[in-house]
């Protein structure tokens, strides 16, 4: 049995668990405690087959479903393999969790929840197989699909309603252009398996237009910038493990596609093509960020980091396929892995965090941060896991978020080799931006642990919190043990990643990185760059070790414990901390032109003083309303033919009937 | 003799054009339905004598059908729609009747020119009607269209019908049999749920205006 | 790793036994000639020893509603700050722990250092402690790139980015001026002022709940904390000017083919110090401290200057 | 047991129950009888398509009917689709009558008129001779018209006469350019019996003339466009879609647009032959993008759920023309499958909005909220059919929508970016207003009797299966179809 089939099979497992839960629809406890762990497990199996299909050849297969002319082709080369590893590591901890966490159906039946989550997850895995483009959009827009049924599990609350409306609305016009881009890359030879499309010559007209329909698609469902609206209003309408599953894993389907068309399909094309994901990755990285620092409800700063994170990714593809573009395959693997391990971190840290929101949800039913505080008290474990999560989310060096960004920065710092000289001017600029994002998202991390679990509890039924439970605590620990991991161990990462960057762009750094042992990672050589997680994380313990000996050596070992000294103000109450908007307004008023800001500020002779912040996206009001407005202005004219009037329309017939006579006898 | 009869198919052409013509310009209802009759028994002559020629015995019977039909039935129940709902009053076209003449001569010169090459090659007797016949078809579908009372719409549906029949019978000396008595069959069951309808638009809206008519429409 | 000679390991507890013995004494240097500029008595030089000494004597008061994160915190910011003086190089470049972390990673180090420091001052829940979180956090996301830009024009230069190898290539390299540096310099004086909550940023001395930052942070901490606090603070000062430094005034420091010229390094690192201590206190007294929210601009001029910096590094040197 | 059997149940039946249903249709026992004889119509079309499909192409009754695999699919649909609106009508109209809205006598008129209306398709879709062919539609439209008004308000009557005359004056034009057809022929075969009939016709047809033909076109287009709704001649069809019962908007929707737009392929088929300029396929190209395009600029202001869906019916059937005009074998298989998932899907849909109607109490969508808390398996139907209609791809209608894009990227590179912005619009308007509907807490009363939704889930599962796998015999009998079409 190869590799392929196997992954069949695990997909084929979890549509029979979503069917089995119809049968059961309404039992919680035995959707929650069987067939969750069951999902997981085949998760796991997903990610353990694709990590050993990742060191092996492709492998082809068919499905006998599809069109009668073109049935589902099916290939599993490094590249899908590296994203199913991605899919099953995600689905393996998110279902752990889930079985904690669904005890109440969160509003449709728990059977069909069920079904929806593993067909979700069976989309996704399709996704990365499917190899000709009917596959290819059927899978697509059936994870599209799936994702809307979880988004709207609640449907009761209007918001969510919206939402959902919303982000399947941006995802089907993504589907469109991705659809489009198919079209333009079979140059009428009317095949559309993904071989055929990879061997046609386009001339750099069409293999551009093809390049910026993708780049349209994709980026609709990655949340690129113009295209990120739905992204923070449907992930935090989601229940959390979906939204979880939605930020980690289904956002890098629109990577591996975005992947697959450019380095895969077009062959990595004309330079300039970089320099449009460079940009596009770079303004949704600033505006990623900026917008979580400033948010008040932990979900929607999540989904707003999301979008920084995925920014940051483009940048790194962008930069890779200018260097492939000058023939540097070296410095453009560099890229690429970088892009690549940040993936992969990404996923691990982001269901972490937002599973801790999930747990934070659960207990104290609130979401908005003015209404939490002083968790770590009552939900020890998930503070200290989420707090793993949040070091690696910030990019701090010995977590796994740290890696992707010095690779990144490291290849920024070789783009002087260039031989156009406008981009060696951009590229520093660009390297300062990421580093300014880097910084920003460690602002934004401790925001969100210091709000919700530090301090004083905001509420008092924060107090009565209950921790997260068995299968909980398994979930958030297989993501923040994998954090860890991927920071401490890069090289057997980059190992798995240059299987990848070998099929992309021809190289990868797989033996420069072997020549120093398995312990320092120096992917171009020790004299330039080298970094090694273990003895940096070796050399803190050691520090802090010496320090607590000196001072056990010195003290006079007696510890008492006193309110608070707070200047000698006795007395300070929970509401005197800093709040959410109170965190984020000096951020509010640096990066004042992002926003798009209502305030009404209580007048000195205000009876009843009232306090409101609104921050809107200026790209919704600038864009969005405007389109809606037109088509509404078009079907308004159009509306105009159907007046009512039968003689009107009798005239509509006369006169079609005299134009067509007349063309007919010219 | 025969080639007297062939002429005098033109001349039921020509008149049938006259009447569409005169029918456009009508003001009261109960003209209409008397030019309505003249239109159904010019159809018969005309029936008759391409019977005649081209010894069909069919079109006999076809134009046996269209008398009972076009001249007796149909006539009878406009009749008697006009006596219970006495809608005595003139016809109140949309716009004037001068433009609407106007516009029938350019429909006419238009049906011509397109027939033309038709009128070559077709080896019927009367190769030429078939103009005058596309001509009576539009100028009723325009009647239609400039009425604004229900009666003069369904007439004009009507000579619309006579038109049809005419090119039918006149250019392609008759269609078979089973399609002629589908046709008066599908036309005798139109015009009798017209007359229910109207029944029914009379009772609802107390007048059988089509302006009415128009609460169904787009904002 | 290019081999871990036995000088390299002596040469490393050497360097890390100096930062933790001179980082007070700095201070106290520091401290004296503002006093002397301020025409005050100055302090004696060893008066950060004494209040070490007196502070780890001293019964740490905890707050109830602390967790234990905030006492694991101090300790944390010590280990940062060992391991950030480990790894600069001061008196020689052959340090085994170098390879380990390079210029980033260091930058790193410093962040992860912040962002203990910060959710400890958030763990008690005062306004203070919340306030100086998000001054220090404010000034941290501004500082941060700016001080990685300043590494990175050295970084251009030299083609490396771990420390002990850019102060090697400068040292072999015959000397050449370069512009890139001057803006890189100022832009790295001005962070290591902000980071270190020197005078124009925040002052050092006052507890005025309007100015404080770094203040307020460890508003909370005593006895042992405090003191552990204080030394991490004194030993920060200690890697910055070392890292100024070395990148703008290596001469003089042991490579790995000349172990003995350590001994010459450690007076030339003391001298070299000395003048770095007076520069500084001379800054201080010359400049007023600035308002809140003239921070950022003044550190977004630094991230400016450096980012300038690398262009005229591309435009000229390239 | 002659040949022509089943083809002499087919009709039979219907209009035997048309005359049974007259005198027995406001019995009680009414909707039962009316679901009998659907039922044995479906089995008697049956039948007939299997000895079509296994056999040869079949003329019965002395070459007054021909059967092959083009209208015998479309026979076996249109008897399902019949057999499924019978049994979905069956709860609708017992509710209708106790809430007043159908009095005995209409009851009666409904049953007959329901049966003879589905004879009169089957008539339309197996003749062999065009004549009649155009009797058969023109007695299609006159057994619903009266069901159109049957609800006697001022709306449902406007809705009738609209329908009645503008299919009239459609009609109309189709007789010319039939009798246009049959002037050509008569100079080619001779008069008589045998110059209408659609075998004799195809056979000769490289031999008829070519400008008789195009002016015969031009009229049966316009005539028979009439009756498929496209866009400039569609006025009539959202009123009277949407003011009738809901079975009859869904047969009206399901099939007779289909049927209509069956006879157009027939005249293309002798068009195209004696044409060289291809002028059919341009033409039904143009009407099918201007179909597609206004129609979704129409969805967006819509109030009325049947009338929005009547409105959705008109882009698909813009869609079905477009392909058909393209020609080739992909795109007429395409537009095939495209017309058997519509008829089903939207069906289904009608099915659900029925019932939804009921409980509402109004078609203003509006005052519909929360179907799927009031009644799940309700609220799902219309959910999966709204999502499948709008090309969501697990469903048929996107397998189709796609074989259409990708040859029209082939054939007209600039039209497919057109219709896909189209199709976005129309997702854009019609989601909002269903999920505003589905979704949602409920006031909605409970229904009398318990609706019969499994001919929903029947449709919807055809549906899915269609779009992941068109089992291979079907495939075949879509591909022979569409070789017939040719050109």
């Amino acid at each position: 049995m190869i590799h392929i089939d196997w992954i069949l099979i695990i997909v084929a497992g979890w549509l029979t668990l979503g069917i089995w839960a119809l049968f059961v629809l309404k039992h919680m406890q035995f959707i929650a405690r069987r067939l969750f762990p069951l999902g997981a497990l085949l998760g796991l199996a997903l990610a353990g087959v694709a990590l050993d299909a990742t060191f092996s050849t492709p492998e082809v297969a068919e499905l006998v479903i599809g069109l009668p002319g073109l049935p589902f082709h099916l290939r599993l080369d490094p590249l899908s393999a590296f994203f199913l590893v991605v899919i099953g590591a995600g689905a393996f901890g998110t279902s752990m969790f889930s079985a904690g966490y669904f005890r109440t159906g969160e509003g449709t039946p728990p059977g069909l929840l069920c079904l929806e989550y593993h067909v979700f997850l069976a989309a996704m895995a399709m996704v990365a197989l499917a190899d000709d483009g009917y596959a290819f959009m059927v899978m697509w827009e059936t994870m599209a699909l799936a994702s809307f049924f979880l988004v709207t599990a609640n449907h009761r609350v209007a918001a969510v309603r919206k939402a959902a409306y919303l982000y399947l609305l941006v995802a089907h016009v993504g589907a469109i252009a991705i659809l489009l881009c198919f079209g333009v890359l079979q140059a009428n030879t009317g095949d559309y398996t993904f071989a055929n499309l990879r061997a046609q010559q386009l001339g750099p007209l069409w293999s551009s237009i093809a390049f910026g329909f993708a780049v349209f698609g994709f980026g609709a469902k990655a949340g690129l910038v113009p295209l990120h609206v739905w992204l923070p209003e449907a992930h935090p309408a989601a229940p959390s493990p979906v939204s979880a599953l939605m930020s980690a894993v289904m956002l890098k389907t629109a990577i591996y596609g975005l992947l697959r068309v450019a380095f895969d399909l077009l062959h990595g094309g004309q330079w300039w093509w970089g320099e449009v994901l460079l940009g596009l990755g770079l303004a949704s990285a600033l505006l990623g960020v900026v917008f979580s620092t400033v948010q008040t409800e932990m979900k929607r700063l999540l989904a707003y980091s999301s979008i920084e994170n995925i920014g940051l990714i483009v940048t790194g593809l962008g930069l890779a396929l200018i260097f492939r573009a000058y023939g540097m395959s070296t410095l453009a693997a560099l890229a690429l892995s970088a892009a690549l391990v940040h993936v992969l971190a990404h996923a691990f840290f982001k269901s972490l965090l937002f599973l801790g929101t999930g747990a934070v949800l659960h207990a104290t039913g609130e979401r908005n941060l003015g209404k939490l505080g002083g968790l770590i008290r009552s939900m020890p474990w998930v503070a200290w896991l989420v707090l793993v999560g949040v070091l690696a989310g910030s990019g701090l060096p010995p977590m796994a978020g740290f890696v992707s960004e010095w690779l990144l920065l490291q290849s920024f710092l070789f783009t002087t080799v260039l031989p156009n000289s406008f981009l060696d001017m951009l590229i520093p600029l660009v390297a300062a931006a990421v580093a300014l994002v880097v910084a920003l998202a460690g602002y934004a991390m401790v925001k969100f642990f210091g709000v919700v679990f530090l301090g004083q509890p905001r509420e008092e039924k924060l107090l009565r919190a209950h921790d997260a439970t068995g299968f909980e605590r398994i979930g958030l620990a297989w993501f923040a043990v994998g954090s860890l991991a991927l920071g401490l161990f890069p090289v057997p990462v980059i190992d798995l990643v240059d299987r990848v960057t070998q099929r992309l762009v021809g190289s990868g750094l797989a033996q420069t990185v072997h020549a120093n042992g398995w312990l320092l990672l120096a992917p171009t050589g020790v004299e330039r760059a080298s970094y090694s997680p273990v003895a940096f994380l070796g050399g803190v313990a050691a520090g802090t070790f010496l320090g607590l000996l000196i001072a056990r050596r010195l003290y006079r070992g007696t510890l008492r414990r006193a309110p608070p000294w707070a200047c000698g103000y006795a007395g300070g109450t929970a509401r005197m901390q800093d709040t959410a908007e109170g965190f984020g307004q000096p951020i509010r008023q640096i990066f004042e032109p992002f926003f798009r800001l209502e305030r009404d500020l209580p007048s000195p002779f205000d009876a009843r003083p009232h306090y409101r912040v609104l921050i809107e996206d200026r790209i919704w009001h600038g864009v969005y309303l405007p389109i809606g407005r037109l088509v509404d202005l078009a079907a308004r004219g159009v509306g105009l033919l159907q007046q009512g009037r039968i003689s009107i329309y009798l005239l509509y017939s006369f006169v079609t009937l005299i134009v067509m006579l007349m063309l007919v006898r010219l | 003799m025969r080639a007297l009869l062939g002429q005098s198919i033109n001349l039921y052409a020509a008149f049938l054009l006259i009447v569409s013509f005169a029918m456009i310009s009508q003001r009261r209802i109960l003209s209409l339905v008397h030019l309505y009759t003249t239109q159904g028994v010019t159809l018969v002559l005309a029936t008759v004598t391409v019977a005649y020629l081209t010894n069909q015995p069919h079109l006999f019977a076809s134009a046996a059908i269209t008398f009972v039909l076009k001249v007796v039935l149909i006539p009878i129940l406009l009749h008697r729609v006009i006596d219970r709902l006495d809608v005595r009053w003139d016809v109140e076209p949309l716009i004037n009747i001068p433009t609407t003449m106007l516009i029938g001569i350019v429909l006419v010169v238009f049906a011509f020119n397109l027939a033309l090459p038709i009128a070559q090659l077709s080896s019927s007797i009367a190769r030429s009607t078939l103009g005058i016949a596309l001509a009576c078809v539009l100028l009723s579908f325009m009647m239609m269209i400039v009425r604004a009372k229900a009666i003069p719409q369904v007439i004009g549906f009507l000579a619309m019908e006579n038109g049809l029949f005419f090119a039918a019978t006149s250019a392609t000396n008759g269609m078979p049999m089973i399609v002629e008595l589908g046709i008066a069959l599908d036309v005798l069951v139109g015009v009798l749920i017209l007359g229910v309808f109207m029944f029914q638009i009379r009772e609802q809206f107390d007048s059988l205006d089509i302006r009415h008519l128009e609460r169904l429409r787009e904002e | 790793m290019n081999g871990i000679s036995g000088t390299g390991i002596l040469a490393q507890l050497l360097e890390v036994v100096l930062a933790l013995a001179a980082a007070p004494l700095l201070l106290g240097w520091v401290d004296q000639w503002r006093a002397r500029l301020q025409n005050r008595a100055a302090p004696p030089l060893t008066q950060p020893y004494r209040v070490l000494r007196k502070l780890f004597h001293k019964e740490s008061v905890v707050a109830d509603s602390a967790s234990p994160l905030f006492r694991l915190a101090p300790y944390v910011m010590f280990g940062c700050m060992t391991l950030a003086c480990a790894i600069v190089p001061t008196i020689s470049t052959d340090l085994p722990l170098a390879t380990a972390a390079d210029a980033i990673a260091l930058v790193g180090l410093f962040a992860l250092a912040r962002t203990f420091l910060a959710l400890a001052a958030m763990d008690i829940g005062t306004a203070f402690g919340t306030m100086g979180a998000r001054r220090e956090m404010l000034i941290g996301f501004l500082a941060e790139p700016a001080l990685l830009m300043s590494l990175f024009c050295t970084s251009l230069i030299t083609h490396s980015t771990s420390l002990a190898n850019m102060v090697e290539t400068v040292v072999h390299r015959p000397y050449v001026l370069e512009p890139s540096l001057a803006f890189a310099g100022i832009a790295f004086t001005i962070v290591s002022l902000a980071e270190n909550a020197r005078v124009p940023v925040d002052n050092p001395a006052t507890h005025l709940e309007l100015t404080m930052i770094h203040e307020a942070l460890i508003l909370e901490y005593s006895g042992r904390h405090l003191a552990m606090m204080e030394w991490a603070a004194s030993l920060k000062l200690f890697a910055y000017s070392c890292i100024g430094l070395a990148l703008f005034f290596p001469w003089g420091i042991a490579e790995i083919d000349s172990p003995l010229v350590m001994l010459v390094a450690v007076p030339m690192l003391v001298f070299k110090l000395a003048i770095g201590g007076v520069s500084l206190a001379l800054i201080e007294t010359a400049s007023a401290k600035m308002r809140i929210f003239r921070v950022p601009e003044f550190l977004a001029t630094a991230f400016l200057l450096a980012v300038i910096g690398l262009l005229v590094h591309q435009l000229l040197e390239a | 047991m002659p040949a022509t059997l089943p083809l002499f149940l087919t009709l039979l039946v219907p209009i035997g129950g048309g005359l049974a249903l007259a005198l027995y249709g406001h019995r009680d026992r009414g909707p039962e009888i009316n679901v009998a004889f659907s039922a044995a119509t479906f089995a008697a079309a049956l039948w007939l398509t299997a000895d079509v499909i296994l056999g040869t192409p079949m003329l019965g009754f002395g070459e007054r009917f021909f059967i092959d695999p083009l209208n015998a699919f479309l026979v076996a649909l249109t008897a399902l689709v019949g057999f499924t609106t019978s049994v979905f009508s069956r709860p609708y109209m017992r509710i209708e009558r106790e809430r007043g809205k159908m009095t005995a006598p209409r009851m009666r008129l409904f049953h007959s008129m329901y049966q003879l209306f589905i004879a009169m398709m089957l008539m339309a879709l197996t003749t062999n001779n065009l004549g009649v062919l155009w009797v058969a539609m023109e007695a299609a439209t006159l057994t619903t018209v009266l069901l159109v008004s049957v609800y006697r308000t001022p709306a449902s009557l406007e809705a009738a006469w609209k329908y009645f005359i503008l299919c009239g004056v459609g009609i109309a034009q189709a007789l010319f350019g039939t009798m246009l057809l049959y002037l050509a022929a008569d100079r080619v075969i001779g008069g008589g019996e045998g110059a209408l009939l659609w075998t004799h016709l195809a056979a000769v047809k490289t031999e008829l003339e070519p400008n008789i033909l195009a002016l015969a076109f031009v009229f049966l287009l316009l005539g028979y466009g009439t009756k498929v709704g496209l866009v400039p001649v569609h006025n009539w069809l959202p009123d009277a879609h949407a003011e009738g019962p809901t079975p009859i908007s869904a047969v009206l929707s399901g099939l007779l647009l289909n049927v209509a737009l069956y006879a157009i392929l027939r005249c293309k088929v002798l068009a195209d032959g004696a044409m060289t300029n291809g002028l059919p396929g341009h033409a039904m190209v143009a009407f099918g993008i201007v179909s597609v395009v206004v129609a979704a600029f129409f969805l967006r202001r819509q109030r009325d759920v049947k009338r929005m869906f009547a409105y959705s019916s008109i882009e698909h059937m813009g869609l079905m023309t477009f392909a058909f005009g393209l020609g080739g074998p992909i795109a007429n298989f395409a537009g095939l499958l495209h017309m058997t998932v519509h008829s089903l899907t939207k069906s289904a849909i009608f099915f659900a909005v029925g019932h939804a109607t009921q409980r509402a109490g109004s078609q203003i969508m509006d005052d519909i909220r929360g179907l799927l808390q009031a009644s799940p398996t309700l609220g799902w139907g219309l959910a999966i059919g709204s999502l499948a209609i709008l090309g969501m791809p697990p469903f048929g209608v996107f397998a189709s929508e796609f074989l259409i894009l990708t040859s029209a990227m082939r054939q007209l590179p600039w039209a497919t970016p057109v219709l896909l912005l189209a199709l976005a619009v129309a997702f854009a308007s019609v989601f909002g207003r269903v999920q505003a509907m589905v979704f949602g807490d409920t006031n909605l009363p409970a229904l009398g009797h318990r609706p019969a939704l499994l001919p929903v889930f029947v449709h919807l599962g055809l549906t899915l299966m269609l779009g992941l796998f068109v089992p291979p015999f079907l495939g075949q009998w879509y591909r022979q179809a569409a070789a017939l079409i040719g050109g």
